[in-house]
């Protein structure tokens, strides 16, 4: 059982509450659900929709094409409808070929107000599902709890209304498997809370789509976890607010998108002179400039990897599913202080936005380790190390601290003497590069690891590439798939044993130039190999990667 | 340990005006008797912002970026509320590569003292025009002169309602001290613009030109006259007035936060 | 004949002033001379030194050690004294062990000034190189026509002291060659010339060392070519203005260092979107961060290549002599104008202070074409086209123009349209590649072509690796040089071909991470290799490539 | 030729003060008979920013990077000093990301007109505090609300002298397009600050609240009076003031430009 039901509509409409309905009632009811989001970068009009895919298995990707449309407009029907290959579609209210008109916002008006249209649509889709409407009438009242009671019994009458009217089209689903989770979360609730978990007390940010989920899953969160969260005036005052915050010692993060991390570009290299442990999150979506801003893609690998004038040891890591954003969070904001050194957290829209069910992850907070000296009279902060690592102390103790965007002494004092201080402090800063490389993620392998063909994925095309290589796999298990979820510095010999020698490799990623093929060409562990590519701004999926990977020069060369 | 093989030595040519800023923020520091332990100094890039290496005794110094200076500083002063922040850097560092911090910085009057030595010129660059530079001012890359109108430090920091607002000038040691101590007591923004003569590139706004404008403010102006203060800041000619401009009671940015009533964000091993 | 003399002191003690004056005076007296500049950042102090080196053959970099040491502090003989192996050494006054004391200061105080202690060292150095002083002194005279006659009298009296002064030591210098110019060009003069003849009207940019300098020049230039200069308040703003600038019609530069640079990622991917021909001249100092501002390195190639979110076409140059300085100025402002896409001019520290007397460059304005249309009635600005090139009006004709940061159709208004805006648009940016790839410069080839041996440079290691190879072919001629001065795209074809199969390969830069081979090795251009690396903030040498490359183990892997 | 499948028809909710705005900008382009061909609109991103694409009448259309619309402009300018150019972005384009650049333009005087849409909200991304926000505005991510003190875009232009000042209503259609207008004919910095309500994301400051406050600036006010005008641009309360707040005879850069004298540097094919 594989079901994707897809709620589309303008802006406004309550696609995103219908859909958050569906996903509470359906992880309730015990499916593995997994969901994607389309939007435009309005508040108003447009063609939003809201992919809610469930299944007796364990999910990590949307589908390419919906079972179940619901069109909450005449537009979304005539755009979407077409793609809805065999599916059955809920259209409001008008009647046309092929779909079923159901009174939506009619009947939710006559029951007190338009706006619970989407409580209409979601016991609608309850009911073509087939699926007892208890859970969702449990989960509008957890929903509305908060609500005045007429809130609460108006929803559950239009929910009831819906299962009504969509009862000529129901269906029976399957019962529910065993072992689902009802905890959902987004990437970007993943990565807040493990940023908050692990101790960061100081986070300032400038909106931006994809990056500002995260930033307000930070700012709910803020009062329980001891954090402040404050708006900066540009990504630039950000990048260097963080700077100064983790110079006094208060674990930090700052969070953008790609045009707010170009602007922190200079503030990065002043993380790697000083050597703080900054942490910055870039949620990518499709570029140039201001490009597409509410859609998804990977095309700003090579600018993270190489942001910064100047030369510096930097990690950037690429969660690809759930517990990756919770657990990597954890682990760069470690990392970035064991090593004094910015790392990037890659994500984009499709994994921020992406809602799954999981076991739930650990709200306790647990901070990490912050590697600090209390310093001491005879204090220098860039002592030389044979790791490269100097002890690190905040002001306010015993030791003074002395930072200096300057190439500087031991001490931190600006100095020009290159053979003394320059040369000495670059190979020590460059040093830590050692440490990272040995303590960086060697790639996770799916599949039988030794098969003729091998898949290549980071980042969030893991999801995707995993179900398209249980796919590909299904009769014949000629598929190996490797997923990189550190992306800079490579672990190299792990991962030039786990490609080893294979007749076919294919490396997908969500960029029209093959951009971390190109990284492994270059550390020369593939040589010339095909790629499947996405940059259209919607997310990879199975169909999508399989559908490339079996007909011979839909891939193209990397 | 000889580990120190640095430039602590002033880099300055001599007779410049920041020997008496200088002066004047050791002096400063130790009549305040500001424990230096929980004393940052926070500069961008320029000749000014070199002064946190030549402190007579040494404090906790972040040297930043060139413009920058004011972001670090508040994200010093939010991690550790209970550090003294204090920003030394040029005219062209805050306010014209780092206009928009400094504004904003306003707005919140985030508890840091900003001392801006204001040479009217960039001086590490060898000789630019700088926001404060005088209309007609004429260097190499502005040979028609400068068209622009000088920015107005004074008025903008009055009319953001920030805590504290003075001008002093380098060549007054005095005057100047009693600034910066004035200023460290501010629980809020404080800017201080302070006149600083450049000897190798303004030839214009010498030692002896402002000698001959700066006149301390009487008595009889009330700091907390908004528009007095407005005033004030626009009398920039044949009589430049030095000493409080103004000052407000806005309670300071982080007085407002309640997280930091639990104590500082940062955990500083002691 | 090969004579390095290498003028030393402090900040504001004139340096500058004497190296000028020998300059002006030895490449009239028609030697080849060759400068470089070494000096802190202050304007007084420190230790600040110029090396000007002649001979009768043409030069292409300074040398690692000078012959003749002319130290105007005791700090300068302590320190660079010991450097100067078997050279002579003149000292200002002190009396020192390996020193001849002479007394420029004092000379000069009693003949008027000690500012003219310049004039009295440049008389001495060259009485010590037995060289009629009758260049120095017409030198003077032009130098000073618009000063007072007393100017010129005392600096020559001064001259005239200095040469009394070194008469002990004074030796015989060969005849001047043929064919020796008198015209000495900086790097930085050099491009701005080549942008003020291009036809460049809007220059806009916030100083920062080492673009400066060419700032300087165009400031200077303005009036003569009809340029606008206009100091910006930031990095942000000068690359937003240009963005402008070009839009409205302009052809416009901006100049910056690293720091800078950084700043302007963003909008240089603005330009990628917008398809404006900007030019943007990025002269390298050490980083990361402030780092050291008045040195010089190569290691922001990495950055120039991938700035930018998002993905579009860009070029990278990067000139490694003054006649390139030159040539390739212009050349980047008419492709970016044949292409309508960012162009990064890469130089350093190095190359825009090198002087060089070289044949004159022409002076004269002949701008290059701008590819304009006039548009009509019907226009789109982003019409598809095979070669991705659409037609570019500019506003105030005839055509409206519509540009838009966001993806777009083809008149250049939003759209979010992704199959049939976003897509060929995307497509239609990439496919410039196509051609810019086609046009790029083949690599240019130095020694005999298919030598056993290759050594590969780009840049400003230009002049070096000529002369070591020079060096290194004496006797046998064993090793080939390949220069890239366009290293994004790069044409793969063509660097192929002249790669071919070595038994040796090096790649010599200017950094710590050997950026470029890294790039030749990603597009498979070399396998594994020899990197020679200087990264401690001083010029690569002949004698520095010639060491490393000679002693087995000194050059490491790339 | 179907080219265009573009968003030309307004993305904004229904009954957002940006509909007022771009009723009166065509009217005013109308009634000013501005020459399309020489009119360049130009915007930064944002709700606000989207209107270059909403003419009645089509223009030629710069629109640039989120808070970056001002050097662009001035790029332009410079580069054509015969296109007329105005631009029409957000307060959080304009005021917050694009502070620095706003004070320096207006240092300059750049004959540039800029229309804010002040929404006191950051509408795209769905409901931030702006520079503009008043003290105390709750949002999602100030969910203690807002403690910075708003920015006073009325006391910068002032205090930085421009040609032009002005505030208007986007709910008085005669008054904000008679303010264009006015904007319009300055030679030099022009700021027409417009209270434009987000329905959606600012529930305080609402059509009614602007409505209520709103008060026309009567003829005895002298505009050329530095003073009285600060006066004006400190009401915000119970009343504010609309109109000309602010004039001065300051030149426009590009008319000090000996350079320009020749015509535009820009070579346009005709
Ligand atoms: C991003 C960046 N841009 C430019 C520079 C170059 N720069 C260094 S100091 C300076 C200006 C110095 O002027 P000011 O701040 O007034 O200091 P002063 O030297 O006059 O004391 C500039 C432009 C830089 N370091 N970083
Ligand atoms: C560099 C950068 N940072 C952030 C953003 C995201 N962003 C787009 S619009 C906007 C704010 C919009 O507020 P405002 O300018 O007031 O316009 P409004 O939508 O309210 O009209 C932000 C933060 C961006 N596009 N670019
Ligand atoms: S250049 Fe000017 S500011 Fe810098 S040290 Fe010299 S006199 Fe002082
Ligand atoms: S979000 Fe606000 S500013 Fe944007 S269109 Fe809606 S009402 Fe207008
Ligand atoms: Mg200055
Ligand atoms: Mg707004």
């Amino acid at each position: 059982m594989d079901i994707s039901i897809r709620v589309a509509g303008e802006a406004g409409q309550g696609v995103q509450s219908a859909g958050n309905l569906l996903v509470g009632a359906l992880a309730s009811a015990g499916f593995h659900v997994f969901t994607a989001k389309s939007y435009m970068s309005r508040i108003r009009g447009g063609l939003n929709w809201f992919d809610i895919r469930i299944s007796n298995r364990e999910l990590f990707a949307p589908k390419e094409k919906a079972d179940l449309l619901v069109a909450l407009t005449r537009e979304a029907f005539e755009i979407l409808g077409r793609e809805t290959s065999d599916g059955l579609i809920l259209l409001d209210s008008h009647e046309a070929q092929g779909a079923y008109a159901i009174p939506f916002t009619q009947t939710a008006k006559e029951i007190g107000n338009a706006i619970m249209a989407n409580s209409v649509a979601a016991g609608a889709v309850l009911a073509v599902l087939g699926l007892d409407n208890k859970h969702l009438m449990e989960y509008l009242r957890k929903q509305f709890h908060d609500k005045p009671a007429e809130v609460v019994e108006q929803n559950i009458a239009a929910a009831g209304a819906g299962e009504k009217l969509a009862q000529s089209c129901a269906g029976r689903l399957p019962a529910a498997p065993e072992g689902a989770w009802d905890s959902v979360y987004a990437g970007a609730d993943a990565i807040g809370l493990g940023a908050a978990t692990a101790g960061v007390k100081f986070v300032t940010a400038y909106p931006m789509t994809p990056s500002t989920a995260t930033l307000n899953f930070l700012a709910e969160s803020a009062d329980r976890y001891g954090i402040l969260v404050e708006q900066a005036e540009d990504e630039i005052a950000a990048i260097n607010m963080v700077c100064g915050s983790t110079y006094a010692g208060a674990p930090s993060l700052t969070v953008t998108s790609g045009g707010g991390f170009a602007l922190m570009v200079e503030g990065i290299s002043l993380a790697g002179m000083l050597e703080l442990p900054v942490v910055i999150l870039l949620a990518q979506r499709p570029g140039p400039a201001t490009g597409l801003p509410t859609r998804t893609a990977q095309g700003d690998l090579n600018m993270a990897i190489h942001a910064g004038h100047g030369e510096f040891p930097k990690m950037v890591f690429a969660p690809g599913t759930h517990q990756e954003c919770y657990a990597i969070t954890r682990h760069a904001v470690m990392m970035a202080h064991k090593y004094q050194t910015p790392v990037i957290i890659l994500t984009d829209q499709f994994l921020q936005d992406a809602e799954k069910n999981i076991r739930p992850l650990s709200e306790e907070l647990k901070p990490v380790d912050c590697f600090l000296s209390a310093g001491g009279r005879e204090y220098a902060r860039y002592a030389l190390s044979p790791d490269g690592i100097s002890p690190r102390a905040v002001p306010g103790g015993e030791a003074l601290v002395v930072v200096d965007s300057d190439e500087h002494d031991q001490c931190g004092h600006i100095s020009e003497d290159l053979a003394h201080d320059h040369l000495p402090q670059h190979d020590k800063r460059m040093r830590k590069m050692i440490g990272l490389t040995a303590e960086s993620f060697a790639p996770s392998i799916l599949g039988p690891p030794g098969a003729p063909n091998l898949m290549i994925c980071w980042g969030s095309s893991y999801g995707p590439c995993r179900e398209a290589v249980e796919m590909l796999n299904a009769d014949d298990n000629i598929w190996t798939l490797l997923h990189f979820s550190q992306v800079w510095p490579l672990n190299e010999d792990a991962a030039r044993q786990a490609i080893g020698e294979r007749s076919r490799v294919i490396v997908v990623e969500g960029n029209s130039t093959a951009q971390f093929a190109s990284l492994l060409r270059q550390l020369g562990l593939v040589g010339p190999c095909e790629a499947c590519l996405r940059y259209d701004g919607l997310p990879l999926t199975a169909d999508y990667v399989v559908d490339k990977v079996s007909k011979p020069g839909n891939s193209g060369a990397a | 340990m000889d580990l120190a093989r640095a430039d602590t030595k002033p880099a300055w040519c001599p007779g410049c005006g920041n020997y008496g800023i200088l002066k004047a923020i050791n002096a400063a520091m130790a009549e305040a008797g500001a424990d230096r332990k929980r004393l940052v100094l926070v500069s961008g890039i320029g000749q000014a912002a070199k002064l946190p290496h030549y402190l007579a005794e040494p404090a906790n110094v972040f040297n930043g970026l060139h413009g920058r200076a004011v972001p670090a500083a508040t994200g010093i002063k939010l991690a550790n509320h209970e550090l003294n922040v204090v920003v030394t850097s040029g005219d062209g560092d805050m306010y014209g590569e780092g206009g928009n911090h400094l504004l904003h910085a306003m707005r919140r009057n985030i508890g840091i003292r900003c001392f801006v030595h204001n040479n009217q010129v960039y001086g590490l660059t060898k000789g630019q025009a700088s926001p404060t530079s005088d209309s007609g001012f004429m260097t190499l890359l502005q040979s028609h002169g400068v068209m622009a109108q000088p920015f107005n430090p004074m008025a903008l920091a009055i009319i953001n309602n920030v805590t504290f607002v003075a001008r002093s000038f380098s060549g007054d040691f005095e005057h100047l001290k009693s600034m910066m101590i004035e200023a460290m007591k501010a629980d809020g923004f404080a800017l201080l613009d302070i006149l600083q003569p450049c000897v190798t590139f303004n030839k214009v706004n010498t030692f002896a030109w402002y000698r001959q404008r700066v006149k301390p403010i009487g008595p009889q102006h009330d700091p907390y006259d908004r528009r007095k203060a407005l005033d004030l800041a626009f009398m920039w000619g044949d009589e430049i007035p030095i000493g409080v401009y103004y000052r407000s009671k806005r309670p300071s940015f982080e007085s407002q936060l309640a997280l930091l009533k639990h104590g500082p964000l940062a955990a500083v091993a002691r």
